[in-house]
């Protein structure tokens, strides 16, 4: 694990979620058969369904700028696969 | 829109090659035709730097039905079984995105094998990698092997035997080829050849996409409303869109509605309506509107180009649509009657009540071009190893950093990751020579097996061709099939560069002289070249994939030392050839020299014996002894049971290294009970085959006499921790 | 007796749990998803394979299809029903069995054979085993990694409901031999009633020594009376 | 397939996202291995992170009620296992 546990004082942490989606034109084999079985379960005003990845991320770090650096990094080196996804970050709360 | 300069090159063509596009045409095409000439005319789909030297191939054979041409090969194996294989590479895709590269790689060599009206019933494949310390290595290997399980797991087929392969000479080309192979029955086997006019041709699978419209799709940028940036898009594989495709068209094969089927692969919907119409000497009419899109505002450039995963062409008999169309809705699969054959010899595309393109079929099948490419020599070194030049190393020195090297670890951590036993017919999985796969319920079994050597191959290219046919042949033997028919993927690099072609056309030559003297054709393949990049290309990397039959299984044969004090013999002469060996590559970082030489007659003389052997149920244990030599193939034997050996040194003056670690060819080390050593003797001394015997078994030891001794146990340990640890 | 075998799309084990339930003389009908009606059977199979690929959780769609409701109405009326690898997950999916199955500790898609302990021999599937019996059998899975709140383990342990324990070949429960970083190391469980057993681990694939081994055989042969 | 192409009137469509996670109390061993991968790649500062899914759903209903409503019927009804996962639903645009 490596990790150490650290005192809880909230001025020092902060959150994020990160979206991960597949770009525009890459086949969603998943988003594909859940919409199907969704018109087939009735919900007929269902237009369009596409499925991705969530992640809520805590940061040991009171400075957004940083903290938001450091979660754009976890992004491009192993939560996303640039070649077909796009994510998004936003800070929660 | 204007054809201009960098549009023709943005399609991979030259302006030679345009010239002859409107020599043919007898005017300019447009931009969809140039499309497909550029999708058609490509290495990939046209052969043009390879087929001269293809030709040489022995693809005959009492035992083939269907050699190259088609999309797969055909071989019979009694009764009215047939079995049907192929090869292909996904080398530059795998590079790009590993887990989606290989999938599809999985995906499409699938396709190759259904479309032919067999049911696959084993996968394998040969992925090379670059240095482990280079730092794009794990993520690949990691993405890959997920990817060929992910795709072969889902669909419900056994991935069973492969190799994996670390060599810096992959650190920018990584290779990955996939294997599948199929069991139809003989008087069941389905062509991609057109035939009759006015015909349906359908179109059943997924829906297109804008995947993989590659260099091409930068022209078609310009053109379009939209600014936004136009990457290559990968394609990402659907295997259980596939596994119902699958179900979908045996299905449909159970009955004669089908005339003609054909995947649709690299260039999807072009080449499949090409090589269908063209080999029938039709036409095509196709009419875009109708395909099935997944995105909005296609146009006929994107349909005709677009290299999206799982579909099929078919061409139906008359009246069949019907009946065709309910099976396919059934397994919720799109079925679009697209287009009709014709008498014209013209591909022609309609969309939108306009024709948007009309190509004579044959200026984009028979009058692609040819090219005979200038090759030259391989330039033989004539180094020879002198061994006290080098550091002393002991033995078992020797032996554990061969089995702690990446190259010869235990492969469990990659081959856990596949389902080998679904289908319920493996009867030996991955770890042994070859996979043994039984044939639904008959009690015969096809063996197959993947080889390559990238060292030898490069050091001596004819040299190396013929050893891995030998190697591919030797394994199968190993475990009681006899050697029916080889598919190969030929990876290799830059062929407009003159050594790269030298080292295509020899490597060819000596795969050629080995298939021929062994009577092991070859009936289907696949031609990947422009492996490498900034002027640097891979090692010449032939890959054979080779399928033997079992016509009576009982237990298969196997390589593990089965209990103590049998004896083991080795069959074959040992010289002592080092260079080129592992041995010196895993202990001096020294890779030198020519590899050992492939002497056919021995080849063949020994391992006809043991199959003779084998066949007469004398053997307990078989193992072909191959890179790394004598005593890792022992240790092979001994890992992973309860036991080792007990040998003696070579009674004559040799050197022990020499012995121990030499590659020298044809080789086989078989264990036998004493009271059956006599019979054994006679059998081998009546055909000439020369033997060593090297000691006993022994319980949970390895154990050279006053040279070394070292626990099962231990040597599982040094054998099994690199992966784990990496 | 009398089996039926769910086909789902994507299903891949059917035509193999079909092989061995024919090998040990059950009268067995294949039934497709779409069909609304179940044949007369006394045990049911859901095998193992990726259902609709598996694409939102494992067995998550083939738990809404057609055919599970008559399954659910079959096993709550007392009809035996074996879920296999895939068919455990549905049957997770369904509610016919508690808990869920979550990916494998490692991520990573798992196939080998490992040793499990029956734990329980007082069952109809069970029967013919010994109590603690050491089998060897094959998984092959990506999600095998058994998860329960506390008060549902708690029911299991009390009320002898877990059918399999993953285990080394000496019988020892342990870390090292849990392949998948299932809780407590289990394997397969059954319901209070006991008439319905869902397992990772494909007893499907042991009933031919030329392929593997026979230790499948007995959970098959001890329904068969 | 049984979906037809519908006439793109943007008044009549709503986009809706879904995140779904696991319940605090059970065991993530996905988030975990992200986690301690991370934790390797030097991002010391992350202090925990969690993974889930993420859905994009489109509507074809003009009232923001009843297309909630409907987006609420499909976590239940197929999208989210609530025996492990919780989920949010929020509004795009
Ligand atoms: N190295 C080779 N040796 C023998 N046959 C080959 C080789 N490479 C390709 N072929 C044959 O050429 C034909 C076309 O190959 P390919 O374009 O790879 O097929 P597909 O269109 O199915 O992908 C096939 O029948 C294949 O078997
Ligand atoms: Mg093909």
């Amino acid at each position: 694990m490596g990790k150490q546990f650290q005192l809880n004082s909230k001025k020092n942490k902060l959150r994020f979620s990160v979206t991960v989606t597949l770009k525009k034109d890459v086949l969603d084999p998943q988003g594909k058969v859940v919409q199907n079985t969704l018109l087939n379960l009735g919900m007929s005003n269902l237009k369009n369904i596409r499925q991705g990845k969530f992640f809520e991320i805590e940061i040991d770090e009171a400075d957004q700028i940083i903290a938001e650096k450091k979660v754009e990094e976890m992004c491009q080196k192993l939560l996303v696969n640039l070649i077909i996804e796009d994510y998004k970050i936003n800070i929660l709360k | 829109m204007e054809i201009t300069k960098y549009i023709i090159e943005k399609h991979g063509l030259n302006l030679e090659e345009f010239k002859s596009i409107q020599k043919l045409l007898k005017r300019d095409p447009n931009l969809l035709e140039l499309g497909i000439f550029s999708a058609m005319w490509n290495e990939h789909c046209s052969y043009k730097s390879s087929r001269l030297h293809l030709k040489k191939l022995p693809t005959k054979g009492k035992q083939v039905i269907q050699g190259p041409g088609e999309n797969a090969g055909v071989i019979d194996i009694g009764d009215d079984d047939a079995i049907v294989f192929k090869i292909e590479s996904h080398n530059h895709p795998s590079y790009i995105e590993p887990y989606q590269g290989a999938a599809t790689g999985v995906g499409g060599i699938l396709r190759d094998v259904f479309t032919m009206g067999a049911r696959p019933i084993a996968l394998l494949n040969s992925i090379h990698f670059g240095s482990p310390s280079h730092p794009k290595t794990k993520t690949l290997l990691n993405g890959v092997v997920s990817g060929i399980g992910g795709y072969g797991n889902c669909i419900g087929i056994p991935t069973v035997a492969g190799e994996t392969k670390f060599n810096e000479t992959y650190n920018e080309n990584i290779l990955v080829n996939a294997m599948a192979v199929g069991h139809a029955q003989k008087s069941k086997i389905f062509y991609s050849k057109a035939k009759g006019i006015g015909k349906s041709v359908v179109y059943v699978g997924s829906k297109t996409g804008r995947d993989g419209i590659h260099g091409a799709s930068m022209a078609s940028a310009e053109f379009d409303d939209n600014s936004e940036e136009k990457k290559p898009t990968v394609q990402v594989g659907d295997p259980f869109t596939e596994k119902l495709l699958l179900e979908a068209c045996l299905e449909l094969m159970k009955d004669d509605s089908i005339i003609a089927i054909q995947d649709m692969g690299a260039a999807g919907l072009t080449s499949s309506s090409v090589e269908m119409a063209s080999k029938g000497s039709l036409g095509i009419e196709l009419e875009l509107d109708k395909v099935p899109c997944r995105e909005e505002n296609m146009t006929p450039y994107e349909m005709m180009l677009s290299e999206s995963q799982e579909r099929m062409l078919i061409i139906l008999e008359d009246g069949k649509e019907d009946h065709a169309r309910k099976i396919f809705e059934k397994w919720d699969l799109d079925f679009v009657v697209i287009g009709k054959t014709t008498n014209t010899k013209n591909l022609i595309m309609k969309f939108k009540n306009k024709i948007e393109g009309n190509i004579p079929l044959e200026a984009l099948a028979s009058k692609a071009p040819v090219y005979d490419r200038k090759w030259s020599k391989k330039k033989l070194s004539k180094k020879k190893m002198e061994l006290k030049t080098l550091k002393k190393v002991g033995l078992e020195e020797g032996l554990i950093k061969i089995l702690s090297s990446p190259n010869h670890s235990n492969k469990s951590w990659v081959t856990s990751q596949y389902d080998q036993m679904v289908m319920c017919d493996t009867a030996q999985r991955s770890g042994s020579d070859a996979a043994v796969i039984r044939i639904h319920k008959k009690n015969k079994a096809i063996a197959v097996s993947v080889d390559s050597s990238a060292n030898y191959c490069k050091s001596h290219p004819i040299t190396g061709g013929k050893q891995i046919v030998c190697e591919n042949w030797r394994n199968i033997i190993s475990v009681g099939a006899r050697p029916l028919a080889i598919t190969n993927c030929l990876n290799f690099g830059n062929p407009e560069n003159n050594e790269v072609m030298g080292e295509f056309a020899e490597c060819l030559d000596g795969i050629k002289e080995a298939c021929e003297f062994l009577n092991y054709p070859v009936v289907s393949g696949n031609v990947s070249f422009y492996n490498g990049t900034n002027k640097k290309n891979i090692f010449p990397t032939p890959v054979i994939g080779g399928v033997g039959l079992i016509k009576k299984l009982s237990k298969p044969m196997n390589h593990n030392f089965k209990g103590e004090k049998n004896i083991i013999l080795l069959i074959g002469k040992t010289f002592g050839h080092l260079e080129q060996s592992c041995f010196l590559k895993e202990n001096f970082s020294i890779v030198e020299g020519i590899p050992p030489e492939i002497n056919l007659v021995n080849e063949k003389n020994n391992g006809e014996i043991i199959l003779k052997l084998i066949d007469s149920g004398l053997l307990k244990a078989v193992h072909d002894v191959s890179s790394g030599g004598l005593l890792v193939a022992l240790s092979e034997m001994s890992i992973g049971t309860n036991f080792g050996i007990k040998i003696q040194k070579p009674k004559r003056l040799t050197n022990l290294i020499g012995y121990f670690f030499g590659e020298d060819q044809g080789r086989y080390v078989i264990e036998i009970d004493p009271s059956n050593l006599d019979k054994v003797v006679k059998l081998l001394n009546e055909n000439n085959v020369y033997h060593d015997n090297l000691g006993v078994t022994q319980k949970e030891f390895f154990e050279i006499e006053g040279e070394m001794k070292i626990s099962n146990k231990e040597l599982f340990k040094i054998n099994n921790h690199w992966y784990n640890n990496y | 007796m009398k089996s039926s075998v769910i086909v789902f799309p994507g299903s891949n084990c059917d035509r193999d749990i079909a092989v061995a339930l024919e090998k040990l003389q059950f009268k067995n009908k294949m039934v497709w998803h779409k069909e609304t009606s179940l044949p007369k059977s006394d045990l049911i199979v859901i095998p193992g394979g990726f259902s609709y690929g598996d694409y939102l959780r494992s067995g998550a769609i083939a738990g809404k299809s057609l055919i599970i409701d008559e399954v659910i109405k079959a096993a709550n009326s007392g009809c035996l029903v074996l879920g296999i690898c895939n068919g455990f997950q549905i049957l997770t999916e369904t509610g016919l069995l508690k808990g869920t199955l979550l990916r494998n500790k490692n991520l990573r898609f798992i196939n080998r054979d490992v040793n499990i302990k029956v734990l329980n021999n007082q069952t109809k599937f069970s029967s013919k085993y010994k109590s603690n019996q050491i089998l060897k059998i094959n998984i092959a899975h990506n999600e095998g990694n058994y998860f329960t709140n506390s008060k549902h383990l708690d029911q299991l342990k009390k009320d002898n409901l877990i059918a399999f324990k993953y285990c080394d070949k000496n019988g020892n429960v342990n870390e090292s031999s849990n392949p998948n970083g299932a809780l407590e190391n289990i394997a397969g469980i059954y319901n209070e009633k006991r008439n319905i057993l869902g397992m990772m681990p494909h007893p499907e694939r042991m009933v031919d020594n030329i392929i593997s081994n026979t230790d499948g055989i007995n959970l098959f042969s001890g329904l068969i009376n």
